[in-house]
């Protein structure tokens, strides 16, 4: 278990590092930038004109048909990684299995594609 | 490296998957969207699941559960058909739902391991909760499909800590190495007792028990009618199952932990079911109510799961409260679609007026009530009542006795009412589809079947396990 | 067990064959078959059609008697195997008279019938009603008698909701009253046999083992249908809203059901000690309880339903003794009620038929001189009600004392003269009550009234036949009471 | 206490790649694209070809004033740059260059599921776009930000798909593992896988064709619209570090590493330079593609890259099984 | 490693998450005690799954199917939540009900 963690020393070691190379970054800057206050320069962008309500608004269900998707078949790809490793050891029972499993996603999809969920109305 | 597969196990559940994306696909890419289109192939593979339950030889418990969840599914599948016609509700979608749920009744009935079971677990319960809230643009619907969604999320995430504490316990997650786990003396009998009881928890949501039960009305009477029979009777068939098995083959060490909880649980639900029943007016929610009552009269024989009758008077009920809730269920689909609305008083009469569905219905309530003629109703209630007073709980004997009756008063209260002269003439759809026909033939054969078992009780219970 | 399942000592019924499925099918499918085809049968047509049926019952079950040491008329097929029930039927020295008795009754109510304008349904009812009590008191099984004990109640709530005289919704309150009572009883009833079987391994009803739990369950569903006070409130609504038939069904047949599993259940139990005391007590609590209330009744139709809780205290307290001659008095008391209680109630009938109502005041005074017969069979009913010598009322009562006196098995002595006291002070009051009631209703200065008319013929035949029945049993009770003496049920089971 | 020496010096190293090779790219970009079309590019900076461009933007991001608008989710828009570059110097960690010379595979750490810590670094890359596009509180930014999740989860998983084929080929997860496992003949085999890949990888990093969340006609500049000074170089850094890191991916997976002539020696050359020849291609793809629609987008990812991953997935398993 | 640091952050997180689930009426952070509930179990399950050395990865292995169960759970909620949001406009769980 600690050979495992051993391995992940690096991995904490380079967060940390780039950690320090945001702040340094940020940190320059601060150091380096001038500082002229303006209320104008803190208003919205809004091609030139004055911004017109809140920024925040409803977004089509469009985008959430796909954040739908996605949860559904990035998750289940969690699985094939393990199948993958172990696919040569375990052979064709393996590949049926994970044969049954795509074809489940890809009834899935199809079903999706088919009744227009796919599509951009 | 060989990795059998126990086709006993996973070719039914395997089946009904299939038959699942078979109905999903034909509805995709048959363009005529009848209600049969998507049916037909549901119906066929819970028939040829059932063959193949039939030629494996699985175990007598798991077959019997799994007997229960298949036909009633079939019964569910069949008189379906009566939303034919009815926009709101995708038969694709709707058919699809349903054979994964069973597959997912399936498989968790037949579990020999907590992951199985958890995995079954879910599978049963995401698309119970999308057949609920599927019926487009139905505000009532979606709410209950909510209120269900919740609850069966929160329960399936405390019996996952339990299961993990399980598992953190005994380092394994299989039945019988549990047992065996669990039987060493060293075990920290705290841990074990918050874990067990923590992973009832979900199963006793799915079977409805109180505290978990309040989704039930909600759930029953915001989806449609043939979703709530589902859901009384399938849905109840494995989470009966499952936990059964759980308590006996893997938990009987720990089981001074889960028996006080169990049988203060079964005479708790069945008490607050009844009463919940008596305020009903409508016959939906009363057979609501009444199922959550009835899943303490399911539970209560399973304090005596390690006793001499083992897990058969649990299924020897279920079996048929599952028949006799599916009857009904469907006889008022029927009712619904012909008259539009279920309210008892609109009912009023209908043994009178319309025979062949008002005796079924009266002869299924009068099976749930367990009252005579329906013999069987009262056997099986007989069945459950005596491992429990058996194995020493007189109490809860006594409290079931209690409930019979309290069942009784509002049971009866809809039979008389089936039974009584009706006030002015009900409204009746001028032509009935055919498609209610379909329905109104499964509401036959179930009760033709609940006849003769009342007839003939060892019909039933002598081929039960 | 097969063995351990047969009576020590019965022989096997004679071989007549399936004589008392016989006399139980019969009233069934003729039943069944007057409500399903209520349409294609005029109302007295299907009333003799009942009377027959009931009729051939009461025959086969005559016929079927085979002595009072065994068993009569016994089958004993495999029902549901897997409880170890079973289709036990057969009568012995206890439920034979009730079986005759019930069957007779049902004749007679079907003869009641024979009128324009009955509803076939209703005769129906009654048949099944009948034939469900039959099937109670013909049951070896316990499960069985459930069954059976089940069975007549909906009938029932039909009966008295839909052809109640009186208004509806006070007669379908009543009638719900009624059935929810009665089920609360069975509920306790089903989880006592259930104990008592499982304690005992049989469902068999001789060998079935009460323990302690299950005796006070299975005391406390017989004991609403009785009724035992305090459990008696169902009755008087009931009886009083029930059409005549109803009425008469109820006090002659359902309360014997009551009764009847007392006697075979809690009876013969080695735990009647547990609720022997409160029986007795109740009993006789319920004679004098019953006549005081009585006393205040001015609806005739009440104060029959009230009479017949302070019967069912004699009957009660006999059976609280486990004694003999306590036994005795139980089954003639229970045999002697059905009769005159059914004659009372027929008589009841007959003046609300006349006068539309069943008020004592409002029926007038002087029916000696405006209906004769009918003044004087009421007076005749009344008289065998309170227990004069002579009529059948009167061993019943008189024995129950003697039991009571003697104090019994499993009573201490002051309980059981507790009980003796009461019953005694309670005669005293039903004298009072039924002189007050023959006073207000026979005698008197007539008053005309335009629906005077004397008994009509088939008036005449029910109530002869029972006024026959009643001087028959009251002269010589010995008929009834030989079953007994000089070797009791009770040593015949045990 | 030589371990803790070891593990700095790693990072050291790892540090500097990802100082330097996004800035090489970034010139690459400017030269190569002005080439095609037909300009010169920076001439100035530095003398030679302008080589010092990038610097000086550098020089003159960090003199830049930061603004943080009054609308704002001011922590999330204000940490959102840090976000989206810190993965990228974290994925590079995992990332093998190949033998050098002889002396085994230079790599930051050889992680033995290294696939998979990429691929999820790299998810948590786009985060940062994403933070700014809703921490904003600007309406194109708004917008930006819901392309950049629809497209990030579009084609998180033909990317996934087709990384867990090689996956498979190889039976391992560890990069190094696969760069050694691969042979000539998967070019071929997994040239679908290859395709999709790449194609996935450059709508994760929303570089053109799939710059719909950015597009500066409509949306002005998206997510970043509002970002100005230090924190745009930082979101700009982040891109050139990612298009590194998409192209080392590329590079290791399906085209086979290190694998060359000499590789014992020139290894991490070889690598290097099918790094550079991957990340000359992205930009290539900038120039010579027109900028898709969003919905094109999502169709792409869902009626093209899925199947032909699902396909992909299915011919390789075939492969491996028999 | 001592199993009571994961255990204490997964009761704590268990904790959270179901207070979440209770207390809040805006269904989203609803589906966010959710998640954290089942984090927690996920912690709990790798945290065993190391300390027993298990040879078969059980824990971990209910760990990937608990992430995928999450995951369906949450798609559905959200599907759920969005048809709730259509038909009523907004997401306060106390606003849908009755």
């Amino acid at each position: 278990m600690d050979a495992y963690l051993e391995q992940y020393a690096a991995v904490g070691a380079i967060v940390v590092a780039g950690v320090l190379l945001a702040t340094a970054m940020l940190g320059v800057n601060r150091l380096m930038r001038p500082q002229v206050a303006s209320r104008d320069k803190l208003t919205t962008y809004e091609s030139g004109v004055d911004p017109v309500g809140q920024g925040w608004s409803q977004s089509t269900v469009r985008y959430y048909v796909y954040a739908f998707l996605y949860v559904i078949f990035a998750v289940d790809a969690v699985f094939l990684f393990p199948w993958a490793l172990v696919l040569e050891q375990i052979g064709h029972a393996a590949a049926v299995e994970m044969g049954v499993f795509v074809g489940v996603l890809a009834v899935g999809l199809a079903y999706a594609w088919r009744k227009g969920v796919l599509s951009w109305t | 490296m060989n990795i059998p597969v126990d086709w006993t196990v996973a070719g039914p559940a395997t089946i009904v998957l299939v038959g699942a994306l078979v109905a999903l696909m034909v509805d995709a890419f048959y363009s005529r969207r009848t209600w049969l289109g998507s049916g037909l192939p549901a119906s066929i593979a819970t028939v040829a699941a059932t063959a193949e339950l039939v030629r494996g030889d699985a175990s007598a418990y798991p077959f019997a559960f799994s007997l229960v969840v298949l036909i009633g599914t079939l019964f569910v599948v069949v008189a379906s058909n009566v939303m034919n016609f009815e926009n709101a509700m995708p038969p694709g979608e709707y058919h699809f739902l349903l054979m994964s749920a069973a597959a997912g009744a399936l498989l968790m009935v037949s579990a020999r391991d907590l992951v199985t079971l958890v995995v079954a677990l879910e599978l049963l319960s995401l698309p119970s909760i999308a057949l609920v809230g599927l019926r487009q643009g139905d505000q009532r619907a979606i709410r209950s499909a909510w209120t269900f969604f919740l609850a069966s999320v929160v329960s399936t995430a405390v019996t996952l800590m339990g299961v993990s504490l399980l598992y953190g316990v005994t380092g394994t997650l299989r039945y019988d190495e549990l047992a065996d786990a669990l039987t060493v003396p060293d075990v920290p009998r705290s841990v074990v007792s918050v874990a067990v009881v923590l992973t009832v928890v979900g199963l006793l949501f799915k079977l409805g028990a109180v505290p978990f039960h309040l989704w039930i009305p909600d759930a029953y009477e915001g989806g449609s009618v043939m979703v709530a029979g589902f859901l009384s009777a399938v849905s109840k068939a494995a989470a009966l199952g499952a936990l059964l098995v759980l308590l006996a083959v893997s938990l009987p060490a720990a089981s001074d932990s889960w028996q006080p909880v169990v049988a203060v649980v079964a005479a708790v639900t069945m008490t607050i079911g009844n009463i919940g029943a008596l305020r009903q007016d409508d016959a939906i929610g009363l057979l609501a109510w009444s199922s959550i009552a009835q899943a303490g009269f399911l539970l209560a024989p399973a304090v005596a799961v390690s006793g001499p009758f083992g897990l058969t008077p649990a299924v020897q009920y279920l079996a048929v409260y599952a028949l006799a809730n599916l009857v009904a269920f469907a006889a008022l689909a029927v009712l619904l679609r012909l008259r539009g609305s279920t309210r008892l008083d609109d009912l009023r009469g209908l043994a009178r007026t319309d025979p062949w569905m008002g005796v079924p219905l009266v002869f299924a309530t009068l099976t749930l009530a367990g009252f005579p003629p329906a013999v069987i109703g009262l056997v099986t209630k007989y069945v459950v009542i005596r491992p429990v007073v058996e194995d020493g709980h007189v109490w809860l004997g006594v409290v079931m006795g209690v409930n019979v009756m309290l069942g009784l008063a509002y049971y009866l209260r809809m039979i008389v009412t089936l039974c009584g002269r009706q006030d002015g003439e009900p409204y009746v759809s001028p032509s009935p589809p055919i498609s209610v026909r379909f329905a109104k033939s499964t509401v036959l054969i179930g009760t033709a079947a609940l006849i003769a078992v009342s007839a003939w009780p060892d019909l039933l219970l002598s081929h039960l396990p | 067990d097969g063995a351990g399942r047969r009576r020590p000592g019965a022989r096997r019924g004679g071989g007549d064959g399936p004589v008392i499925a016989a006399a139980l099918v019969i009233p069934f499918v003729v039943g069944f078959g007057l409500i399903v085809g209520r349409r294609f049968i005029d109302g007295r047509r299907a009333a003799w059609l009942g009377a027959a049926a009931m009729t051939s019952s009461l025959t086969l079950y005559a016929v079927s008697w085979e002595g009072r040491g065994t068993v009569s008329g016994e089958i004993d097929v495999p029902w549901i195997e897997s409880l170890g029930a079973r289709l036990h039927l057969g009568v012995t020295a206890v439920s034979w008279p009730f079986a005759l008795m019930t069957a007779f009754i049902a004749i007679l109510c079907c003869l009641w019938l024979a009128v324009e304008g009955t509803s076939p349904a209703l005769v129906g009812l009654v048949l099944v009603i009948s034939a469900s009590s039959l099937g109670v008191f013909s049951s070896l099984d316990a499960l069985l008698l459930f069954v059976f004990f089940e069975l007549a109640l909906v009938p029932m709530w039909f009966v008295i909701a839909w052809w109640s005289d009186g208004p509806p919704d006070v007669a379908r309150r009543a009638a719900t009253r009624f059935l929810l009572f009665t089920v609360a009883g069975s509920a306790l009833l089903l989880v006592g046999i259930v104990i008592a079987a499982t304690r005992g391994g049989s469902l068999e009803l001789i060998t079935i083992r009460p323990d302690a739990v299950a005796i006070v369950l299975i005391t406390l569903g017989f004991a609403v249908k009785t009724p035992v006070v305090p459990l008696h409130t169902w009755l008087p609504d009931a009886h009083s809203a029930a059409p005549t038939v109803g009425s008469v069904l109820l006090a002659s047949v359902f309360l014997k059901l009551g009764t009847y599993g007392l006697l075979v259940f809690v009876g013969p139990s080695d735990r009647i000690g547990v609720v022997a005391p409160w029986l007795a007590v109740a009993g006789a609590a319920g004679i004098v309880w019953s006549a005081l209330a009585c006393y205040v009744q001015d609806d005739l139709k009440r104060l029959i339903a009230y009479s017949s809780i302070g019967h069912m205290g004699f009957v009660v307290l006999a059976i609280s003794t486990r004694s003999d001659v306590g036994v005795a008095a139980a089954v003639f008391g229970s045999i002697a009620h059905g009769l005159v209680t059914g004659l009372l109630f027929f008589a009841a009938g007959s003046m609300k038929d006349r006068y539309g109502t069943s008020s004592m005041r409002a029926i007038g005074r002087g029916l000696y001189g405006r209906a004769p017969w009918l003044a004087v069979t009421f007076v005749l009913a009344a008289v065998a009600s309170l227990g004069l010598p002579g009529l059948a009322g009167f061993w019943g009562e008189v024995l129950s004392l003697r039991a009571a006196y003697e104090v019994g098995e499993v009573l201490t002595r002051p309980v059981a003269w507790t009980g003796l006291g009461l019953a005694l002070l309670g005669i005293a009051l039903t004298t009072a009550y039924f002189v007050r009631a023959i006073r207000l209703v026979a005698q008197g200065e007539p008053v005309p009234h335009e629906g005077d008319r004397d008994l009509v013929r088939r008036e005449l035949a029910v109530m002869g036949a029972l006024v026959v029945a009643v001087v028959v049993l009251g002269l010589a009770p010995q008929l009834l009471l030989d079953l007994f003496e000089p070797m009791s049920w009770m040593a015949v089971a045990r | 206490m030589g371990e803790v020496v070891d593990v700095v010096l790693r990072c050291v190293v790892v540090l500097m790649a990802f100082l330097t090779l996004p800035l090489l790219v970034g010139q690459m970009e400017h030269k190569a694209m002005a080439h095609m079309q037909s300009r010169v590019g920076p001439m100035a900076a530095g003398g030679f070809h302008g080589w010092a461009q990038l610097v000086a933007d550098g020089v003159k991001f960090v003199q830049k004033e930061s603004i943080t608008p009054v609308a704002a989710d001011r922590r999330v828009f204000e940490l959102a740059p840090a976000v989206a570059l810190v993965p990228y110097l974290v994925a590079m960690l995992a990332v093998p260059l190949g033998p050098f010379f002889g002396q085994g595979v230079l790599i930051g750490q050889d992680l033995d599921v290294g696939l998979f810590f990429v691929l999820a670094a790299m998810s948590v890359g786009v985060l940062g776009t994403l933070m700014g596009g809703l921490g904003s509180g600007n309406k194109y930014s708004y917008i930006g930000g819901m392309r950049v999740a629809a497209q990030l989860m579009s084609y998180e998983l033909p990317m996934v798909l087709a990384a867990a084929s090689v996956a498979m080929l190889a039976g391992t997860l560890s990069l190094v593992g696969i760069a050694d496992a691969f042979e000539p003949w998967w070019l071929l085999l997994q040239l679908p896988g290859l395709v999709v890949f790449f194609v996935a990888g450059l709508a994760e990093l929303q570089r053109p064709p799939f710059d719909a969340p950015l597009a500066d006609a409509e949306l002005v500049m998206g997510p970043l619209t509002e970002y100005g000074g230090m924190r745009f170089a930082m979101f700009l850094l982040a891109e050139y570090a990612g298009i590194v890191v998409l192209a080392a991916l590329t590079t290791v997976l399906f085209l086979g590493g290190w694998a060359g002539p000499w590789s014992d020696q020139l290894g991490w050359a070889w690598t290097l330079l099918k790094i550079v020849a991957v990340s000359f291609l992205v930009i290539w793809a900038r120039v010579a593609y027109p900028r898709l629609r969003e919905d094109q987008v999502n169709v792409l990812a869902w009626k093209v890259l899925v199947p032909l991953a699902l396909a992909q997935l299915t011919l390789t398993t075939l492969v491996v099984v028999w | 490693m001592s199993l009571l640091y994961p255990l204490l952050l997964s009761s704590a997180l268990f904790g959270i998450g179901l207070y979440g689930v209770l207390a809040r009426r805006n269904a989203v952070l609803m589906l966010l005690g959710v998640e954290l509930m089942l984090n927690a179990v996920n912690l709990n399950l790798v945290a065993f799954d190391a300390w027993f050395a298990d040879a078969l990865h059980t824990g971990q292995v209910l760990t990937l199917f608990t992430i995928a169960l999450a995951a369906s759970e949450i798609g559905l909620g959200l599907a759920i939540v969005l048809a709730l949001f259509r038909a009523v406009r907004t997401v306060d769980v106390d606003e849908v009900g009755r």
